[in-house]
């Protein structure tokens, strides 16, 4: 029963269009311009907020890999962010090393340890069973998280010191000056290489056969692809992108708790994906933005935010399945036809 | 039959599905330089024979060789690289994949860059030239940049034939490539993979195929199944002079088919 | 021995109420391929309105003893919400799972916050009301004697569906329809009208369990969400889309909660999870499934 | 700033107005000049949806009726006071929340937090921000050697394990010498174990070594105990302590009932106070140690300012508060009092953030469950509020027999020591229960 999510027009435009590849590129640059520019202009707190867009942005670009490119969606994601807020958290506490760089290594590590056993085995099934398996492991993992107390401080997590960047240590700064400063430029710095990895990734023969793999796993077997080879593959980066997600998270919140790996917040990734546009490379890094300003925004109105974001929801699944970057796709593409012709 | 280059062999393979037998000791033997088509009624066990002999189903009896080699279930991705390539009889496509996209999935398996994944699959030279080439063979040239998704039928069927002649195999396993073309220009169709398999190297072809008009013009020998059992393998001027296996093959009283 | 006993009842308890989560959520998979995120939070609403409801009643002087009655009309008319929601989801139907899951993990977002829009945020409850049937004391095991009338309900609610999926004639079409629906179509049958009645059902039985259950627990924002996991654990090890998997699933994550909490309690819930995952790995259709993987 | 920001702080400013009753209008007392109009601003995080939205709920309520008190008599140092309330959730969610009143809302001041987590979160977070912080709830005392050890601007609340270790005291006192059997089902987080395991050691320090027949942890907002009251019946304790405090204690009574464990089993809960008004007697069996940490309601030797206080919240919610609402009330009076001295010292400029955290320690406060002051190390010393349960009152809910109380000077871990080393040395006064025949157990 292979479910790919062929049915919707899947737009994720060839790489070979060399007139889009301009406008992508003037997308880049501005993006770039923008977020460095950021810190000066934006007030501190807005720019607090965008650690964590960062740390989705990352987690997301993982997770589109599997969910846009390999047509598998994980119901449980959220277990590789908190694997790697915990290796932080663990990696500070037992060795008192608070290097971030080492963070991310530990991080990176542990991920791998966890996602490779699991992606070998859920690399068997798709579609509804693909889902509920990785639900369940994240709901394991959850339980572990809050049952193993001595392991891993139970409800109340472990604390994640504030690592140093670089070896840099930024003793005199408030927590808001670090976080909008030296550590806002890092992440941006860490996003930009991740999304340029995963662009080569989804653009390299590795990337073609995954999307084979999604659209007909039969067809692709004959033309030589190994698919549950590359769907394990998938699996293991996204988790390693989930992991660094989650160091960045622990670091802002400065606290690794369970809470991270709640089946809840696997569906959120799910939301962001979707609203952002899962055919799109950049559209998750769209959807991570947008909901995380949708939020902070309802959630200063009124207290029931959640009523409002679930509304969205149904709207984006009914009316824009593209989401917002399927959204523009389609807009530049009625203004392109309709001025050619 | 000269034995110079003997590439697929099946020994004695038959396939049981519980006390169906889709297949009942059969031998088959191609060497370089061989068209052969496999002809019989539906339900005869053409498209099993096919499924067994590239390793996408276990034979229950016999023996599969390859150039030497026993490929019994060896599995359809492992013989892609290794030059046994088949195309299926409703289109199989990429839906969201461009005609350039899909090709270049053979052309990367075929190049070993399988597991590459930093290269830049598009500006790869030798991935650009083969897909250049197996669409120019194809005619496939203007709908490169074109979703399988929005080809006609027939424009697909050839896409599904194109990626699997872009393995560069060295047989090539056809379960009528033709079906659902208009009879006008069913000929040119099996022009284009006869000069596409001369191109790209390929030495053998199996033909699973119904319209006997172009089995007795393009093959070199011919097999009839009936019931899972090979019923004749016999070169095609013998076979078609052969009136008890004509009969079975195309029914009674059938207009006397000349051959060219 | 007793204490054997005392475990082994509540475990079968603790599967009844099981049951009555996953029997509208088989239902609607079975017959539609919807995987409903949302029943959690149906069954949640099915108790809200039956502690709103006999609340209302009681003060009103309605004898005690007919506060069941009560939570059954509470659970009906709840259950009507499924109409309007199968014509939401019935935009999705011909989408991949992808979207299904999406609409209704959106219905979770907008039922915990409409729950605390009317019914507020403290956990609600009927206090104590099941005392007004007393308890029952058998070989040494007391249980309220409400327990044991839910195990009932529980058990009749399994009969009445296996006979209506498989005696009735409305019942004969849903299955008629689970197995395919475009030949379900060519037969006549109207699947739009099918599916509305299947939808509705399927969401009356979790209202209908959640206001039965209600007296016995309490009534919290976190319910559905909570309720989620373990509705999937009994359905993955059932089988996905068969009463008979929800049944034996129920059983089986019930009793061994229960045991589990005696013999060794840190690892009660990691227990669950640790048979989903054998099960999905051993036979991912469950014990009674279908579907295939 | 943006539009909802505004529209937030307008309604924050008339709750808390309505709240306080008649605003006296006594004119304009002589405001410093510095004072000039600008509010002072107090950020409030609490729990609002969830099992420990009744608790949660009680301490804003509090602090709303404190600061319209507070506003009526001139607020603080002359200038009014105002509240901005966000909810309290998740770890990450919460410090977000935490930047965003201090960024955005510019508060003066935070108070709240109940989860340890939370607390854990927030404790370096305060001192990086320079934000004076008073912790409502959420720290444990064997939880603070993790937390900044001599933090300079945030301020934490009363030890959670006090209630234990006063409540096993009681245990050990009334039945010391008949304990055998004893079971736990505590809530599975820091604070449950470390309760639990306070009370092991208080028995052994007293020579009592009971076997633990079931060692339970129920995960928050589970309901459905049917599996652990069964297994209760089985193991057969003749006591069971309970650390639980939320929705859940209740349910757990009320099962336990139905199931006949009241009548032949001690119950020892050290915050059960906290649901009291849920603890109906149907289920509550009297003779019950029931622990009501910092604030009892119907404390007969209470103070008018309680008295007042339990007056205008059960006319008003037609509920009665518990002691969450004295920790949010006993941090606003010392803030109060913190800002009010160093005023003093310095009188025509506003306190600095480090000038107020400095001025806080060593005020005695008057607050709803009597006098309390800050110790240096930030940690207060209040009184504590403990007793057996009675149904001899006209509520239906049990209330106590006989008020216990003790000072936490007494049963609170000193600045110095360790906490598991001064419970071993600490010389409790207290004699082990005889045992008194045999154990008649009135029936409810």
């Amino acid at each position: 029963m292979n479910t790919s999510i062929t049915t919707i027009d899947n737009s994720v435009k060839s790489p070979v269009q060399s007139r889009k590849g301009i406008g992508g590129k003037i997308v880049l640059i501005s993006f770039i311009v923008a977020f460095a520019l950021a810190p000066q202009v934006i007030g501190h707190y807005y720019i607090t907020l965008l650690i964590p867009f960062f740390a989705y942005a990352i987690t997301l670009l993982g997770f589109n890999l599997l969910f846009g490119y390999g047509g598998l969606l994980s119901f449980g994601h959220a277990l590789f962010v908190a694997v790697g807020a915990y290796a932080a958290a663990t990696l500070a506490l037992n060795t008192g090393m608070v290097s971030f760089e080492l963070m991310l290594c530990a991080a990176v590590g542990a991920a791998l340890i966890i996602a490779t056993p699991i992606a070998i085995l859920a690399s068997r099934y798709t579609g509804i069973f693909f889902g509920m398996l990785t639900l369940a492991f994240g709901m394991l993992f959850y339980t572990f998280l809050n049952k193993f107390y001595d392991i891993t401080g139970g409800d109340g997590g472990l604390m994640l010191p504030r690592p140093t960047l670089l070896g840099v240590n930024f003793e005199s700064a408030n927590n808001f000056e670090f976080l909008a400063g030296p550590f806002y430029y890092y992440c941006l710095v860490l996003v930009l290489l991740l999304g340029w990895i995963m662009w080569r990734v989804v653009h390299s023969p590795y990337g073609l056969h995954l999307m084979a793999s999604r659209d007909n796993a039969v067809k692709a077997t004959y033309l030589g692809v190994k698919v549950r080879e590359v769907r394990a593959i998938a699996f293991i980066v996204s988790a390693l992108y989930g992991a660094i997600g989650g160091v960045i998270l622990g670091v802002n919140t400065g606290l690794a708790d369970p809470e991270l790996a709640y089946w809840v917040n696997s569906g959120y990734l799910v939301f962001m994906t979707v609203l952002g546009g899962y055919h799109e490379f950049i559209g998750p890094v769209i959807g991570a933005l947008v909901f995380i300003l949708l939020q902070d925004e309802l959630s200063t109105v009124t207290q029931h935010w959640r009523f409002f974001l679930g509304v969205v929801l149904a709207v984006l699944v009914i009316a824009l399945p593209g989401g917002i970057s399927g959204g523009f796709r389609s807009a530049i593409h009625r203004v392109r036809t309709k001025g050619a012709r | 039959m000269q034995r110079e280059k003997m590439l697929l062999r099946a020994v004695n393979i038959s396939r049981h599905y519980g006390d169906f037998r889709a297949l009942e000791h059969v031998d088959l033997s191609l060497s370089t330089g061989e068209f052969v088509s496999v002809v019989g009624p539906n339900g005869a066990g053409k498209s099993t024979l096919v499924n067994v002999l590239t390793g996408l189903h276990q034979p229950t009896t016999g023996r599969v060789y390859f150039r030497g080699d026993d490929i019994a279930g060896v599995g359809a991705v492992e013989l892609a690289t290794c030059g046994l390539a088949r195309a299926f009889q409703l289109a199989n496509v990429f839906l969201d994949l461009t005609v350039r996209q899909t090709i270049a999935v053979s052309a990367s398996s075929y190049l070993k860059l399988r597991r590459s994944a930093f290269v830049n699959l598009m500006g790869h030279g030798e991935v650009d030239g083969i897909v250049r080439r197996v669409a120019q063979a194809f005619e496939l040239t203007p709908w490169l940049d074109v979703k399988a998704r929005a080809l006609p039928h027939g424009r697909r069927k050839l896409l599904d034939v194109a990626s699997a002649f872009a393995l560069h195999p060295k047989v090539i396993l056809l379960d009528e490539p033709t079906a659902g073309v208009s009879t006008a220009d069913k000929h040119g169709v099996m022009e284009t993979l006869l000069s596409a398999s001369k191109t790209l190297g390929v030495e053998a072809i199996v033909l699973v195929e119904h319209d006997m008009d172009l089995v007795s013009r393009y093959s070199t020998r011919i097999i009839a199944m009936q019931a899972g059992k090979k019923i004749a393998d016999l070169p095609r001027d013998e076979f078609f002079q052969n009136e008890e296996v004509v009969s079975i093959v195309i029914g009674k009283g059938a207009a006397n088919v000349s051959c060219a | 021995m007793s204490s054997i006993l005392n475990i082994l009842l509540a475990g079968v308890f603790h599967a009844a109420t099981l049951f009555l989560v996953t029997a509208g959520l088989q239902l609607i998979f079975g017959v539609q391929r919807i995987l409903n995120l949302a029943c959690g939070s149906i069954y949640a609403l099915g108790a809200y309105v039956g502690i709103t409801l006999t609340t209302w009643a009681l003060a009103n002087g309605l004898p005690p003893y007919l506060f069941p009655l009560v939570l059954l009309v509470a659970g009906l008319v709840s259950g009507l919400i499924g109409i309007p929601l199968e014509r939401l989801i019935r935009s999705v139907y011909r989408r991949p799972e992808a979207f299904q899951l999406l609409l209704t993990f959106s219905l979770i977002l907008i039922f915990q916050d409409v729950i605390w829009f009317f019914w507020g945020a403290e956990p609600q409850q009927l206090s104590n009301l099941t005392m007004t049937y007393g308890t029952i004391s058998v070989m040494g095991v007391t249980m309220p004697t409400y327990n044991i009338m839910l195990i009932a309900v529980a058990v009749l609610f399994a009969i009445g569906l296996n006979y209506y999926l498989n005696a009735t004639r409305s019942g004969k079409i849903l299955r008629a329809t689970a197995e395919n629906h475009e030949t379900g179509a060519a037969m006549a049958i109207d699947v739009k009208r099918v599916y509305v009645w299947v939808f509705t059902l399927g969401t009356t039985l979790g209202t209908l369990g959640g206001a039965l259950v209600i007296p016995t627990t309490a009534a919290t924002l976190q319910m559905g969400v909570e309720l989620v996991v373990e509705a999937f654990a009994v359905i993955v090890l059932g089988g996905l889309g068969s009463m008979k998997g929800a049944i034996v699933g129920a059983l089986i994550v019930g009793v061994i909660r229960a045991i589990a909490l005696f013999v060794y309690p840190e690892v009660e819930v990691l227990a669950i999870y640790a048979i989903v995952l054998a099960v999905l790995i051993w036979k991912p259709s469950g014990l009674y499934g279908k579907v295939e993987a | 700033m943006s539009r909802s920001i505004i529209s937030t702080k307008r309604r924050q400013i008339l709750k808390t107005l309505g709240a306080g009753g008649a605003l006296s209008a006594t004119g304009l007392l002589s405001i410093p000049a510095y004072a000039k109009n600008k509010p002072l601003r107090i950020g409030i995080l609490a729990p609002r949806t969830g099992v420990a939205a009744t608790i949660g709920e009680c301490g804003i309520r509090a602090v709303e009726w404190g600061v319209a008190r507070l506003n009526a008599q001139g607020g603080i140092g002359g200038r009014k006071v105002e509240l901005v309330i966000q909810e309290e959730t998740s770890p990450k969610e919460t410090i977000d929340r935490y930047r965003k009143l201090i960024l955005q809302d510019q508060v003066d001041t935070i108070h709240g937090v109940m989860s340890s987590g939370v607390s854990l979160a927030l404790a370096p977070l305060a001192e990086q921000s320079k934000t004076v912080t008073m912790l409502w709830d959420g720290t444990t005392q064997d939880g603070v050697k993790e937390m900044v050890p001599y933090p300079k601007y945030l301020f934490k609340a009363a030890g959670n394990e006090v209630d234990a270790v006063m409540a096993s005291l009681q245990a050990v006192k009334l039945y010391g010498g008949q304990i055998k059997n004893i079971a736990g089902v505590n809530v599975d987080y820091t604070y449950g174990r470390t309760t639990w395991t306070t009370f092991l050691a208080i028995l052994k320090k007293f020579g009592i070594e009971p076997n633990i027949v079931s060692e339970q942890w129920v995960k928050i907002g589970t309901m459905d105990l049917t599996s652990n009251i069964a297994v209760l019946k089985a193991a057969k304790p003749d006591l069971i302590f309970s650390s639980m405090f939320f929705a859940d204690l209740p349910i757990f009574m009320q099962q336990a009932h139905n199931a006949g464990l009241t009548e032949n089993a001690k119950f020892v809960l050290p915050v059960g106070g906290v649901q009291q008004t849920a603890l109906k007697k149907q289920f509550t069996p009297e003779g019950l140690i029931l622990g009501h940490s910092t604030f009892y309601f119907d404390d007969k030797e209470g103070s008018q300012l309680q008295k007042e206080f339990v007056k205008w919240y059960v006319d008003k919610y037609k509920e009665h508060p518990h002691f969450e609402a004295e920790r949010a009330y006993f941090c606003l009076a010392m803030y109060k009092a913190g800002v009010e001295k160093a005023l003093s010292a310095k009188p025509n400029a506003w306190p600095s953030s480090s000038e107020v955290a400095q001025a806080i320690p060593g005020n005695k406060v008057e607050s709803l469950g009597g006098i309390g002051y800050m110790r240096p190390d930030h940690i207060p010393n209040q009184t504590f509020y403990q007793g057996l349960s009675t149904h001899k009152n006209d509520y239906d809910f049990v209330t106590l027999g006989s008020v216990n109380k003790m000072s936490a000077e007494i049963i609170q871990k000193p600045a110095e020591l360790e906490y598991w080393d001064w419970l071993d040395k600490a010389d409790f006064k207290v004699e082990v229960g005889r045992p008194k025949g045999s154990f008649v157990q009135k029936k409810g």
